[in-house]
């Protein structure tokens, strides 16, 4: 680059907080504002359920996420990964099952458990990216169902079929954590924490060579790049959001159990990632809300129109399969497109304002 | 700039060795010979087009060169090291480059983040989670590179936005990335309007007299304005070289490639 | 097979010592130390025997899933869904008609037929796009248990073999001697997994048969090394595409039939049959039907002999299984770099 | 619906509901059921029998409409403790009614520690900690563990059929581990001997090799498998020309086995098992409850007879609506009457009388059993042995069997006593 110093340089204004400030989107400070007072006027139900419940099943969507959309490998592993957190939590911290659990305070116990969670991450990328595409979904379905199984029969550290329950949170400063409120905003803070690192992470080196190797590996390992190096580093990464979301999972359940960590709920993350659309790192949480929601309301709207109740994961399933079917962005797409014709001049065609 | 130091230390250790020298190169593909034998010597800051039909091993040469396909027999040396063995980054590193000619950019980013990878695959910091800065010497060459090849207005754009054109000429910047010692050119302006072309040829006459390249191009008016000297392939063997004006008025040159192709 | 021993004379060694254990265990009766140090003998043949029925099934299942994905890169998630409906299909044209050996032809038409469907409706629509073809198939896949679930509700349905299938044959093989007589005591084992497993291979070497000596199996052949040049025969492509799947899907049925037989047919099997497949598949190569015979015999004598040796982790085996084949060999055992 | 219990519980409503007045808000009652996933089944045949209670006392008690709210879970203990949080603190339920199954049942009595104003009545899960260690003040079971439900079985295999050793085949969980407990702590103390435990991963299909490596030098062999493995290994143990004696857990003789389609369930004929039910007992409250089920739901839309999962929550229904009769439907003072009626009541359930002891566990009736065929061909169980008054230390001094261990694979050891 020496070579063309001399030449032109763009004078770039000096960017301040302030600047930085005023250019978030209105949106967003209203979204952030409603969040923030929402425990004045919710119920204890809708904060620690449905809001507490969409904020952890988004960040392990949001792994997901930054996998798939970012780096272009769907894994379906991630449910497993926040289990080996949660799990972790459980043997490592404190729990009914006192035989197995070892008490560790939490300030080993937590980042203990986020380290094994990225350590399993790390080994599953380094599987799943020996193959490519198509495979790495049929490796990673495999991997969970492995850890599933393995659950369910390890009784000496996983506790079997029953797993653990009577985990809690610390009492961190005089404060039950799993009380409605602390609860909301412990899972708020850490959402928006997974949320913003992420976004952050998109435009830095790192995530921009992982959307470079999800376009073109051929070209990015001609680049100079260590593609391999790359995916591999993403799914690590990728375990500290889900690794988050599964220790509060964990929290909010009071327990643990191989049920958790299942293949339906492995496909349920997929399915959340989906409908909410992978393109943007909020399409994880879109998906999460209307997860939640529909997991915990269908059944009311199907006996009140006077319908089977069973037959909600008909419903879910229809819904999951229109969107993918007709928008493989997900919501987020369907938004997208409108928003684009909105901006499209109807007799020419063209973008209005542009010439 | 460490890299440049690196490179100029190399350049004093090789000398004035030439920048590129391939001998007795072969490429098989099965039983099928894409290359044989293939010999060229390109000095530094040496600029030539290498012509042919279809299927004369001209891509096959680049992929070579540039170690995407190694070759099957032969040596290639770039400013006296032996990359034979290389890997594709060693080579980048070494200050190595070319295009595509089928479009290999990253669709979903933008120009400048597409630039900015390129600069970003030859420096240090590949791993880096901390986001550039505006101010960042690489944002800033890359910023610069999308002057260069005027696309400053798009720079924001998503790929899978720009027209063909603006491919091609975003597929130059990306050559120009880093430190770049030598740059391979496949066929640059196919598929260009003849404004394009021009700003094509403006941006390659326009390259620091240093840097060499070799351009493969159909359009004779693109590859004689932007050569100095002219290598005419023949199924895989070379078939002639000499400056472009004897190239031209070669009889058999026309009769086999001129002729049937009036570019 | 001389090539490779030149190549490999360690190997040769090796494979051939093994070969000669094992037929010295199946055919030798085992003396005392043998049987205090790893069971009986009776057990451990059952297990092989098991290992290898079993695997027959899977081959079933997975011939149909692999041959989909190697000619058309196709995959089809809702492959285990195809296999339940062919059981359940199975079922009831057993019990209507009373012909065990109809249930075959029936569950293999109507699944075929819906291969047709989803290869027209589905497929065609999103050539090339992997991730799409995923989501949509384990959409499908979520759709479909719950309108089997509708249907047949959670029952467990177990089609009935005829007389002549039921029960165990003595086999020649010698389990051990009687110890107050001195009279040998020779193998008992279900005649029907023996059908089973004789109808698998029949099946798989027909389908070799078919690809190899066939002109559609050499179009389709070459599809599976080069999906260019059959795009280049030009319109018949989707025609050979479509029977393709409809092949691949009416195997699934088929399969079904026989687990419906020999197990049972009832909600959530369609995804222990996925993924079974898969497992089968990724460890003995995609797109390949050596492989596939590979695979599943791998994974059915891990899980029989896992299942009376380790009984806790034998699950978790064939996964291990899995996990060693990306390791050492990501494409597969049968798989081309 | 014209059942002498109908008739009597009416009565004793009309009684009770004498004294209020009947003009008092609907009280809204939750109910937890399997309703997604795998063991749907299971969960709808539970409602059944809740259904069946509510029809019978006309949707009313306590002078007060009952208004029902469904909570679906997937047998999973996080969707149990969901479920459970949306009835109560989204719909407000005062009393809920359920889980299914063991693990969900931990669950709930863990949550409903931190809901000291509502109360809990389990529907059928039967895991013996749920109420033996850590139990809930405001949770009450009125059904027994899996452990009680093997009570009368070791007796009755040693004395009756003889059976002097065993080896037992179970699916590699805690309610298995349960049934086995209960088991061999009586089989043994009997006299009897359990030379083997094999456990297999739940959710095996292939038993083929299991069934060859079975101990051909036992007298008999207890199967503790359920639903679709139980059906396979019958079948193929039928193929392999199995001919063992065979003892059956609980959930291998169920409605969801006794009614799979095929015949591989006919390897049960004659094998004798316990539970706290017996289909064709022929006690008149019995039958009038079975015909009750019957009558209200049709045919296609039920099992034939009621399975243990219906009764259990039609027993756990009836408490409350028994309690809330005797109350008058008063749940103030954080429900102190209702629950006090609870801990008290002597329930005459159609499975024989239930009490609660002092965990709020049930103390019941278990039946011991045979699988006959009936004239249409379909199988039930018939009453072969009653064992009264099972209480959760089955019976064994409380010092005693705390000393055994909560189940496990290897526990308890099979000893002649246990002291």
């Amino acid at each position: 680059m020496a070579v063309f110093e001399t030449r032109w340089q763009p004078a770039r204004p000096a960017g301040g907080w302030r600047e930085w400030v005023e250019k978030i989107p209105i949106g967003y400070w209203a979204v952030g504002i409603i969040l923030l007072i929402m425990p004045a006027g919710a119920s204890d139900f809708v904060l620690f359920q449905i809001f507490g419940w969409t904020f952890i099943l988004g960040m392990i969507a949001l792994s997901l996420m930054l996998l798939g959309g970012y780096g272009g490998m769907v894994s379906l592993a991630q449910m497993s990964v926040a289990g080996v957190a949660g799990y972790m939590v459980a043997i490592l911290g404190d729990s009914a099952i006192t035989d197995i659990s070892q008490g560790w305070p939490w300030f080993v116990a937590i980042p203990l458990a986020l380290v094994i969670a990225v350590l399993f991450a790390t080994v599953t990328g380094w599987l799943a990216v020996r193959t490519e595409g198509i495979y790495t979904i049929m490796i990673t379905l495999a991997i969970a169902a492995a850890f599933f199984y393995f659950c369910r029969q390890n009784y000496t550290v996983f506790n079997g079929f029953s797993g653990f329950n009577g985990v809690l949170p610390p009492k961190l400063f005089g404060v039950d954590w799993r009380g409605p409120k602390a609860f909301y905003y412990l899972t708020l803070f850490w959402a928006a924490v997974s949320y913003f690192a992420v976004v952050y992470l998109s435009r830095a080196p790192f995530g921009l060579a992982l959307q470079g190797v999800r376009d073109n590996p051929r070209r990015m390992a001609a680049l100079g790049y260590d593609v391999t190096a790359h995916r591999v580093a993403a799914y690590a990464f990728a375990a500290i959001p889900a690794g988050i979301g599964g220790i509060l999972l964990t929290w909010q359940s009071a327990q643990i159990s191989p049920g958790t960590v299942g293949i339906g709920p492995a496909i349920d993350v997929l399915v959340i990632a989906v409908i909410g659309g992978m393109r943007r790192p909020v399409g994880a949480f879109i998906g999460a809300f209307i997860y939640v929601l529909f997991k915990t309301f269908a059944l009311d709207v199907l006996v009140a129109l006077g319908l089977s109740g069973e037959r909600f994961q008909l419903l879910i399933g229809l819904g999951f399969l229109l969107i993918v079917f007709f928008s493989p962005d997900g919501l987020l797409g369907l938004w997208d497109r409108w928003q684009t014709s909105l901006r499209r001049d109807p007799l020419t065609g063209g973008e209005r304002g542009a010439p | 700039m460490s890299d440049v130091a690196s490179v100029s230390t190399r350049l004093a250790a090789t000398g004035t060795a030439n920048a590129l020298e391939l001998r007795g190169v072969s490429k098989m593909f099965g039983a099928l010979a894409a290359l044989s034998d293939v010999a060229i010597t390109v000095h530094p800051g040496e600029r030539r087009a290498v012509l042919g039909s279809n299927g004369a091993g001209k891509t096959t040469l680049f992929n070579c060169i540039t170690g995407d396909f190694p070759p099957t027999s032969g040596s290639i040396r770039f400013f006296g090291e032996d990359i034979t063995a290389f890997p594709p980054h060693e080579r980048i590193r070494r200050g190595l480059r070319r295009t595509y000619q089928i479009s290999l950019l990253f669709t979903g980013l933008s120009v400048l983040d597409n630039v900015y990878l390129a600069c970003r695959g030859v420096s240090r910091g590949r791993f880096s989670f901390i986001r550039p800065r505006r101010s960042d010497a690489l944002m800033a060459s890359a910023e610069n590179l999308v002057e260069i090849v005027h696309l400053h207005d798009v720079r924001d754009s998503t790929v899978s936005e720009l027209s063909y054109g603006q491919q091609r000429q975003l597929e130059i910047a990306m050559a120009l990335a880093g430190a770049p010692r030598f740059i391979l050119f496949d066929e640059p302006a196919a598929g260009l309007s003849p404004t394009e072309r021009r700003e094509l040829v403006d941006i390659l006459t326009g390259l620091p007299s240093h840097m060499g390249y070799i351009i493969i191009e159909h359009d004779m008016d693109v590859a004689l304005r932007v050569a100095e000297s002219v290598t005419m392939m023949h199924n895989g063997r070379i078939f002639k070289e000499g400056k472009p004006a004897e190239i031209e008025d070669d009889p058999e040159v026309q009769a086999l490639y001129l002729g049937v192709n009036d570019g | 097979m001389r090539a490779f021993a030149a190549r490999h004379p360690w190997w040769t060694a090796v494979i051939a010592i093994a070969a000669a254990v094992l037929l010295m265990l199946i055919f030798l009766v085992w003396p005392q130390w043998l049987v205090a140090g790893i069971g009986r003998k009776k057990v451990f043949l059952n297990a092989l025997f098991n290992g290898i029925t079993l695997g027959g099934l899977y081959f079933l299942v997975a011939s149909g899933f692999t041959l989909i994905f190697g000619l058309m890169r196709n995959v089809n998630l809702a492959h285990g869904s195809l296999y339940l409906l062919g059981g359940y299909i199975g079922f009831f044209v057993a019990e209507w008609t009373g012909f065990w050996l109809l249930a075959f032809p029936a569950a293999f038409l109507v699944v075929a037929l819906l291969g047709v469907v989803l290869q027209v409706v589905v497929f065609q629509r999103m050539e090339g796009q992997d991730l799409r073809q995923t989501l949509v198939t384990i959409g499908i896949s979520i759709v479909a248990a719950d309108l089997m679930l509708w249907a047949f509700g959670g029952d467990f349905y177990n089609i009935g073999t005829p007389s002549w299938l039921s029960g165990p044959m003595e086999t020649f093989f010698v389990t051990g001697v009687k110890r107050s007589s001195g009279d040998l005591i020779f193998l008992k084992y279900p005649l029907v997994r023996i059908v089973i497993f004789a109808a698998s291979v029949g099946i798989g070497v027909g389908m070799w048969l078919l690809l190899n000596r066939t002109r559609i199996g050499m179009l389709v052949r070459a599809g599976v090394d080069d999906s260019a040049m059959l795009s280049a025969t030009g319109a018949r492509i989707n025609l050979v595409f479509v029977g393709v799947f409809a092949f691949g899907a009416g195997l699934a049925g088929v399969a079904g039939v026989v687990g419906g037989t020999f197990q049972s047919i009832a909600p959530g099997e369609d995804i222990r049959f996925l993924l079974a497949s898969l497992i089968v598949v990724i460890v003995g190569g995609m797109g390949s039907i050596p492989g596939a015979a590979l695979g599943a015999l791998m994974i059915g004598l891990a899980e029989q002999f896992g299942s009376v040796y380790f009984p806790t982790y034998a699950v978790v085996l064939t996964f291990l299984i899995m996990v060693a084949v990306l390791a050492f060999r990501p494409q597969g055992l049968m798989g081309r770099a | 619906m014209n059942s002498k219990l109908l008739t009597t519980l009416s009565v004793a409503a009309l009684v009770a509901a004498g004294s209020t007045v009947v003009s008092a808000e609907p009280l809204k009652v939750g109910v937890l059921a399997t309703l997604e996933g795998t063991y749907t089944v299971l969960g709808e045949d539970g409602v059944r029998g809740l259904k069946t209670a509510l029809a019978q006392s006309d949707n009313k008690a306590g002078g007060r409409e009952i208004e029902l709210v469904i909570g679906a879970t997937d047998a999973s203990p996080d969707s149990a403790v969901r479920a459970a949080r949306k009835l109560v603190e989204q719909d407000g339920v005062e009393i809920v009614i359920g889980p299914l199954s063991g693990s969900e049942g931990i669950a709930i009595r863990d949550y409903s520690k931190t809901q000291p104003q509502v109360t809990f009545i389990n529907g059928i899960s039967g895991a013996q900690e749920t109420t033996y260690v850590t139990p809930s003040d405001n949770f009450f079971r009125f059904n027994m563990d899996g452990a009680q439900w093997s009570a009368g079985l070791g007796d009755y295999i040693f004395n009756e059929k003889g059976y002097k050793t065993i080896a037992t085949v179970g699916e590699d969980y805690s309610f298995v581990y349960t049934q086995v407990f209960g088991l061999v702590t009586e089989f043994c103390a009997a006299g009897g001997e359990v030379t083997e435990r094999l456990w297999v991963p739940l959710g095996t299909k292939d038993f083929g090799s299991i069934i060859a490596a079975l101990p051909d030098d036992v007298d008999a062999i207890y199967l503790g498998l359920g639903g679709g493995d139980a059906v396979n290994f019958l079948n193929q143990y039928q193929q392999a020309g199995g001919d063992a004696n065979l003892i059956g857990g609980t959930i291998m003789v169920d409605g969801t086995v006794l009614s799979s389609k095929g015949s591989a369930k006919d390897a049960l004929i004659g094998v004798p098992s316990s539970g706290p039910q017996a289909d064709t007992w022929d006690d008149p409250k019995w039958q009038s409850y079975v015909k009750a089920y019957q009558d209200t739901f049709p045919p296609d839309q039920r099992f034939p007879s009621p399975s243990l999962l219906a009764t259990g929550y039609y027993n756990a229904t009836n408490a409350a609506l028994s309690c809330l009769n005797e109350t008058g439907g008063d749940l103030s003072d954080g429900q102190k009457a209702f629950r006090a009626c609870l801990a008290g009541l002597e329930l005459d359930a159609p499975n024989g009388k239930i009490a609660l002891d002092g965990n709020r566990q049930a103390i019941g009736t278990n039946f011991v059993s045979e699988v006959v065929e009936l004239d249409d061909g379909t199988l039930a169980t018939k009453l072969v042995s009653i064992k009264e008054n099972v209480n959760q230390t089955l019976g064994i001094e409380p010092a005693a069997f705390a000393k055994i261990g909560l189940p496990s694979r290897e526990t308890p050891e099979c000893k002649t006593a246990y002291e």
